[in-house]
């Protein structure tokens, strides 16, 4: 029914993939790059929901694998943020750059 | 269960030792109660032996068979014989025996128990290992999976001097048997098809030449276990420095695997050699009987006389191995017993003794038989157990094996004979030091023994009693297998 | 039909464009709960194209699940430590230029090859439709193993993350 | 078969009487164990005298059960009950149970009373048991067993330092001898290939000295009466009988006196026709009997501890036997074993008396003691007459056969060594009767008093025995008892002699108006006589130095040697094994300088050069999450670049 080429939706995906990286290269608040690299888990999603549907995979396949993905986003954030609550109360500081005790 | 038998013997004790490692360390008792019911459990395992063991048969029993590492042709052989059983039965029993012994003592010597029972549950299930496993290879790994727990046990819970004595005793041992697995690899590279399996080793036949090394080298791994005469130095610090449950295990079962080897492999496997060396093992016997004797003689710590006195009457089991004979082997494997039944006690008594008066010295005591009646007469009981007095399983096994030995040599028999009045000399002075005489002051308030430590005992001293008494129910089940050994060895019956 | 069609197109590329803008508003934005909710948009977005796509299922799994839970979960956290996320403090690290810069090669590369590469799929393809008997299927027979071990994560995340942002006793 | 299965209760009896005493006696049974002994005993008669007296008419039991298999052939446990054993039975259930009886009293109140008839029961257990054993093994077991009994019953008063240390000596001199006896029997099997006594008879009786030679049985022979020897006191081992009167008196009565010491000679009986076999041999017995006999009594002259006089009359006594058996008199031996039992476990006991009413036991402190212990002064006095050998009393009798088998074998040396033996004997036993029952009380401290009736009851059964049971043997009967043994063994027999039974009398009146004239008229003339034989006198008062030279010549080599080997084991043998370790530790402290400069050298060049490098290359490790992600991606970009052929 639609009619837009795979390859204009590919690049929509890269750019968001592209657009999270930077996030998550460059965000200074932990929170920040994990909502980054949610973006990018998103674009990763697009990626699996198109090549199902391109390639001679039942196209479930690529949904079902959507889905396993979200979940893992899901843990993801969950025990992330655990992890900033956790820095948080100890550390009084939740950006990335100053969390370095493994300094050399 | 039954068709496993011989595997759940050797390895429940294991089982329970992992069990007591899932345990938390705080749970005192549940540690003790585990690994005490692990060893009634392998005791009764080894009671359920008694109705599948034909007594009348001299081969192989219950034996299990498993290819474990195809490429060397190595086996996961299990069996029991007439040799055998009596030496699986001892352990079971003084491995309760020292576990109910520790209860009170490893206690009293501070924490630890959970891997204290732990080691205690491993060694046991090594030297049943050592006791069953009829493939070379496999027997090589239970003799050494014994020297570890060993070494932890000794070096830890151990007197004073304890590292020495544990690095001293690991050392001794494993000298020796790095010669044993020599020989181990020299039979296994001599045989045709190549493998680890006694039962087809012992059908095959060697040079004299090749006997005679591979019987040495054998003889070294066993002699330091026994031990025989230049190699037991060992012995006295490790028994002594041992926690009294350790020592009666060391004294009580350990040494035995030494002459069981003889008896298990080097006899049937190198018969020529073995008559080749059998002078030489006659007067090493005799000087292990007399030197020990004399030795023990001179001690005035109490726990090293029992230990030199080992030295003393493992050398009648050495001499009885060297008559060749039958009633030679008779006494030899039924004083491996009864050794080690009475010289548990002894230990056990040591412990009981120490535990209260802190001290070993023989001339610091004097006159205890006023103030604990009940340990004296028990102490009494097992020294003339140990002295071979009739009536007591010592005097059967050491009857039978001078027997054996007088057929053999008149001259090391007469010798030997000196030994047993060695035997009473030294320990009727100790009897006299410690129990009779005037009562030191020091020890007015000694308790008496106690229940628990009565209860290590009594069964040693019923076992003891009834040998001595009617010594034919324990060597019915010997004699047909050693009647076989002895007509593989190209001996009369 | 050609004008829906038109639209549709019009609707999906205009779609696409606003998840870029709204993902650049969560990357830019200095305010942190701005830019959450710049993600939740964008989410919404991303759930708009699985509709396109045909992937109702899916659209609705993120609606729900992230939209829903871990936004909610994000907003929370950000709220927690609120303070910390104010406008006065720079928002980012000093690495943005190389970062920026091997970004822009990525996407010129990648881009080179997707657009080098022969897509073998008719776009008809595209609007397929799948159902979610189907997904259900596949979950429950071929992917059932992944399935549950995505559960015993799950599970296992669960638990980590209540135990770590536990207060610590004050023993 | 009903009659013949009794006889195991016989000793089976008294051992289920020292298990529930020493089990259950101190704690439920306290004075009751008395009891329980005597009623076992007793029980053990009621059962063994019909059975002795149906072999006295010429039956015979035996019966027994495989116990051990011994080489290919099986080693029977059993009784015999043949004449021989018949007799001993007959004398150790009557002193036993008299003994205990007695014992009972004598032991009141002592704390350990029941201990001490737990161990008194095993004894008469062992002892019975070696009575009625039909093997050599059996034999040995009961004969260790009874070693024990004494061990233990020496050492009843453990507390006193001397009883400790004579139940050490005594235990262990008996064991020196065992272990002779166990080489001998050992011998013997390799000889004949068995234990059993009928076998070995009926072996031996047929001539069969088996494979080895006749010199091999012989020597075996003289190692199993190294036995007898240990156990029956003679030279050279007797020297821990005196000491054993440590012991309660009930004990040097029973086991000391009539019993155990007796069992020594009993072996010899026992093993006659070994020794008939080979009778090179006989002449060893003799000697070893004869000088034990004049010795002891030559000792006893002196000896002023009333029990101890009668230890070395023992000595004396047991040497006789010997003697008698080593002239090949087996009916003659057993016969004075058979009386001397009955009169010196009166002596015994009469001395337990005595000590049990004055609380002393040096004679020099006693006097006078008639008229205060009649009973006990009286039944003394029977039974030193009996031991002096004044006719009618059965000591005349077995004591004339004795001389009449010295004097009609030809044996004229050893005969007169005897009958100076009974006269010295005459003259201890009555100078210890004046000394203590007659003339003044010397010690005011005694207070002595008459002893209860269940202690002097049995003096006078025993007085009965002492009287009475030299007839059978005597020619009043025709020597029926001689004869009855005879049955078993041949043996010599002699016609009586009256020049023999003169001598005899002589010999025990003399003694005795010999020691009356001293001891009661001249006192006086004692202690010059001790002065004029100064050495004899000393020599006699110390024992002849024994206990000195074995002191100094057996005992401190053998704990020397002892702790010589011990040093010898911790310096040279372990000195070398730690050797071997300090050569190891040697070498390693070697390597260890070549580890340090060299191998060292080279390792802490290279560790400087790492560190020089990784000054370099740490900068990478920023300590910064995102600074590793973006070069891990850098990275990834780099490959995917390069992997896509882009450059």
């Amino acid at each position: 029914m639609t009619l837009i080429p795979v390859e204009h939706v590919l690049i929509f995906s890269l750019l968001l993939f592209a657009i999270g990286l930077y996030g998550t290269l460059t965000r200074r608040n932990i929170i920040g790059i994990l909502i980054s690299i949610e973006l990018m888990l998103n674009a990763a999603n697009i990626n699996l929901v198109v090549f199902a549907k391109t390639t001679s995979l039942s196209p479930e396949t690529g949904q079902v694998f959507a889905v396993f993905v979200i979940a893992i986003a899901a843990v993801t954030v969950a025990v992330g943020l655990a992890i900033v609550l956790a820095l948080y109360r100890s550390r009084k500081t939740i950006f990335a750059d100053e969390v370095h005790l493994l300094k050399w | 269960m039954t068709s496993h038998l011989l595997s759940w013997i050797t390895f429940t004790p294991l089982i329970g030792a992992f069990v007591l490692l899932c345990l938390p360390k705080r749970a005192h008792d549940w540690i003790r109660w585990i690994a005490l019911a692990t060893t009634a459990i392998t005791a009764g395992l080894v009671c359920l032996a008694f109705p599948l063991f034909r007594a009348s048969e001299s081969g192989f029993q219950l034996v299990e068979r498993a290819m474990w590492i195809p490429q060397f042709n190595i086996q996961y052989l299990l069996g029991m014989d007439g040799i055998s059983f009596p030496m699986v039965f001892l352990t079971a029993l003084i491995s309760i025996m020292a576990c109910l012994g520790s209860l009170a003592h490893i206690r009293v010597k501070g924490g630890r128990e959970k891997e204290y029972y732990f080691l205690f549950l491993l060694l046991e299930t090594g030297i049943m290992g050592t006791f069953l496993a009829l493939d070379l290879f496999l027997f090589y790994i239970f003799w050494e999976v014994v020297l570890v727990p060993m070494y932890f046990l000794i070096g830890i819970w151990g007197g004073p001097r304890k590292e020495y004595a544990a690095i001293k005793f690991f050392l001794y041992t494993l000298a020796g048997s790095l010669f044993m697995l020599l020989g181990i690899l020299a039979v296994y590279f001599g045989s045709e098809p190549r493998t680890f399996d006694m039962t087809l080793l012992a059908s095959m036949k060697y040079g004299l030449v090749f006997q005679k090394i591979v019987f040495l080298a054998f003889f070294l791994g066993f002699a330091i276990k026994v031990p025989i005469f230049p190699f037991h130095t060992w012995l006295p610090d490790a028994h002594v420095e041992a926690p009294t449950p350790i020592s009666v295990i060391l004294a009580g079962v350990l040494l035995k695997m030494g002459t069981y080897g003889f008896l298990r492999f080097s006899y049937p496997l190198f018969p020529d050699a073995a008559r080749w060396f059998q002078p030489a093992m006659g007067v090493l016997a005799v000087i292990g009987i007399i030197y020990g004797g004399f030795v023990a003689l001179a001690q005035t710590d109490f726990k090293k006389m029992v230990a030199y006195s080992s030295v003393s009457h493992m050398g009648f089991v050495l001499l009885g191995l060297a008559a060749m004979n039958a009633d030679g082997f008779r006494g030899a494997l039924l004083q491996m017993f009864s050794h080690g039944t009475i010289t548990g006690g002894l230990f056990l008594l040591v412990g009981v003794l120490y535990d209260r008066a802190h001290t070993r010295d023989l001339n610091d005591f004097g006159g205890l038989g006023e103030k604990m009646p009940v340990y004296a007469g028990i102490l009494i009981f097992f020294s003339l157990a140990s002295l071979g007095l009739p009536g007591l399983s010592g005097f059967v096994s050491e009857f039978l094996t001078l027997l054996g030995s007088f057929q053999y040599s008149k001259l090391m028999t007469g010798l030997a004979a000196i030994g047993i009045l060695l035997a009473a000399t030294y320990l009727l002075y100790m009897i006299q030091r410690i129990l009779l005489g005037k009562l030191n002051p020091k020890w007015s308030s000694l308790p008496d023994i106690n229940y628990l430590e009565l209860s290590t005992l009594v069964p040693l001293m019923i076992f003891i009693l009834g040998i001595g008494l009617y010594p034919k129910i324990i060597l019915d089940y010997m004699i047909p297998t050693l009647d076989g050994l002895l007509k593989t060895m190209g001996g009369a019956v | 039909m050609e004008i829906l069609t038109l639209a549709a197109k019009i609707g999906a590329y205009a779609l696409m464009t606003g998840v870029l803008l709204f993902a650049l508003g969560v990357v830019a934005l200095r305010n942190l709960f701005h830019s959450a909710l710049c993600l939740a948009a964008a989410l919404i977005g991303i759930a708009g194209l699985y509709l396109f796509f045909r992937a109702d299922f899916l659209a609705a799994v993120q609606i729900l699940l992230y939209v829903g839970a871990v936004m909610t979960v994000i907003i929370f956290a950000i709220m927690l430590t609120e303070h910390l996320s104010g406008k006065t403090t720079i928002q980012h690290n000093r690495q943005s230029l190389p970062a920026f810069l091997g970004i822009a090669a990525l996407v010129t590369v990648i881009a080179k090859v997707i657009l080098q590469t022969p897509w073998p799929v008719t776009q008809k393809a595209l609007g397929a439709h799948t159902s979610v008997e189907g997904i259900g299927t596949a979950l429950m027979t071929v992917y059932v193993f992944p399935f549950e071990v995505i559960s015993v994560v799950l599970i296992a995340a669960l638990i980590g993350a209540v135990i770590i942002a536990k207060r610590e006793n004050p023993s | 078969m009903v009659t013949a299965d009794r006889i195991f209760l016989i000793p089976l009896l008294p051992f289920a009487a020292f298990v529930v005493n020493i089990l259950f006696g101190a704690r439920f049974l306290k004075h009751r164990a008395a009891w329980l002994s005597i009623l076992t005993s007793i029980a053990a008669c009621v059962i063994a005298l019909p059975v002795c007296f149906e072999v006295f008419g010429g039956a015979r039991f035996a019966n027994d059960f495989a116990w051990l298999r011994i080489n290919d052939g099986v080693l029977r446990f059993g009784y015999l009950v043949d004449p021989l054993s018949a007799s001993l039975l007959f004398m150790v259930v009557i002193v036993g149970t008299l003994i205990q009886i007695y014992a009972s009293g004598y032991m009141q109140g002592d704390p350990r009373y029941s201990r001490f008839f737990a161990y008194v029961s095993l004894f008469m257990s062992a002892m019975l048991t070696l009575v009625i054993s039909n093997n050599f093994i059996l034999f040995f077991m009961a004969w260790e067993i009874m070693g024990l009994c004494s061990y233990l019953l020496i050492g009843f008063y453990f507390q006193k330092e001397s009883a400790a240390k004579a139940c050490f000596k005594a235990f262990l001199t008996t064991r020196l001898g065992d272990v002779g006896f166990l080489i001998g029997v050992l011998m013997l099997f390799l000889a004949l290939g068995t234990f059993d006594f009928s076998e070995i008879n009926r072996a031996l009786a047929l001539g069969d000295h088996g494979a080895l030679p006749l010199s091999f049985l012989a020597t075996s022979a003289i190692f199993i009466f190294c036995g007898t020897i240990g156990k029956s006191a003679q030279f050279p081992l007797h020297v821990w009988l005196p000491d054993a009167m440590e012991g309660p008196t009930p004990v040097s009565a029973l086991i000391h006196a009539a019993t155990m010491v007796a069992a020594g000679v009993f072996l010899v009986a026992r093993s006659f026709t070994i020794f008939m076999a080979v009778p090179e041999t006989m002449p060893v017995v003799t000697t070893i009997g004869c000088i034990t006999a004049f010795m002891a009594a030559f000792i006893a002259l002196t000896q002023t501890d009333i029990k101890r006089i009668l230890a070395y009359s023992t000595i004396s006594q047991l040497g006789y036997m010997v003697t008698a058996l080593g002239m090949q008199g087996l009916g003659a031996g057993t016969f004075h074993l058979i009386t001397h039992a009955f009169f010196k476990a009166l002596l015994f006991l009469g001395a337990g008396s005595v000590i049990h009413g004055t609380h002393v036991q040096d004679i020099r402190q006693m006097g006078g003691l008639f008229k205060k212990m009649p009973h006990t002064a009286v039944t003394f006095i029977i039974a030193s007459l009996a031991l002096a050998g004044v006719p009618p009393l059965s000591g005349f009798w077995s004591k004339d056969e004795i001389l009449l088998t010295a004097f009609a074998s030809g044996h004229t040396l050893v005969f007169w060594i005897l009958l100076l033996t009974a006269f010295m004997t005459a003259f201890y036993m009555f100078r210890l009767v004046f000394i203590t029952f007659f003339g003044k009380a010397r010690d005011p401290h005694v207070h002595a008093h008459e002893s209860p009736a269940v202690m002097t009851l049995p003096l006078w059964g025993l007085v009965l025995g002492a009287v009475l049971l030299g007839i059978p043997g005597s020619p009043l009967m025709h020597h029926w008892f001689q004869q009855f043994l005879a049955h078993a063994i041949h043996h010599p027999e002699y016609h009586p002699s009256a020049f023999v039974m003169t001598c005899s009398v002589i010999a025990a009146v003399g003694g005795i108006t010999l020691a009356g004239i001293i001891y009661m008229k001249n006192t006086h003339w004692a202690e010059s006589i001790a002065k004029r034989f100064r050495p004899l006198y000393r020599l006699s008062f110390n024992k002849f130095y024994l206990d000195e030279i074995y002191s100094k010549f057996i005992i401190r080599p053998f704990t020397a040697l002892g702790e010589v080997l011990y040093r010898f084991d911790a310096k040279v043998i372990d000195g070398s094994v730690n050797g071997v370790g300090a050569g190891a530790m040697w070498l390693g402290a070697v390597k260890n300088w070549i580890d340090k400069y060299i191998v060292d050298g080279l390792v802490n060049f290279m560790g400087t050069l790492t560190c020089f490098l990784n000054s370099i290359v740490k900068r990478l490790q920023t300590g910064f999450v995102q600074n590793y992600l973006l070069i891990a991606f850098l990275g990834f970009l780099a490959f995917i670049i390069w992997e896509l052929k882009l450059v």
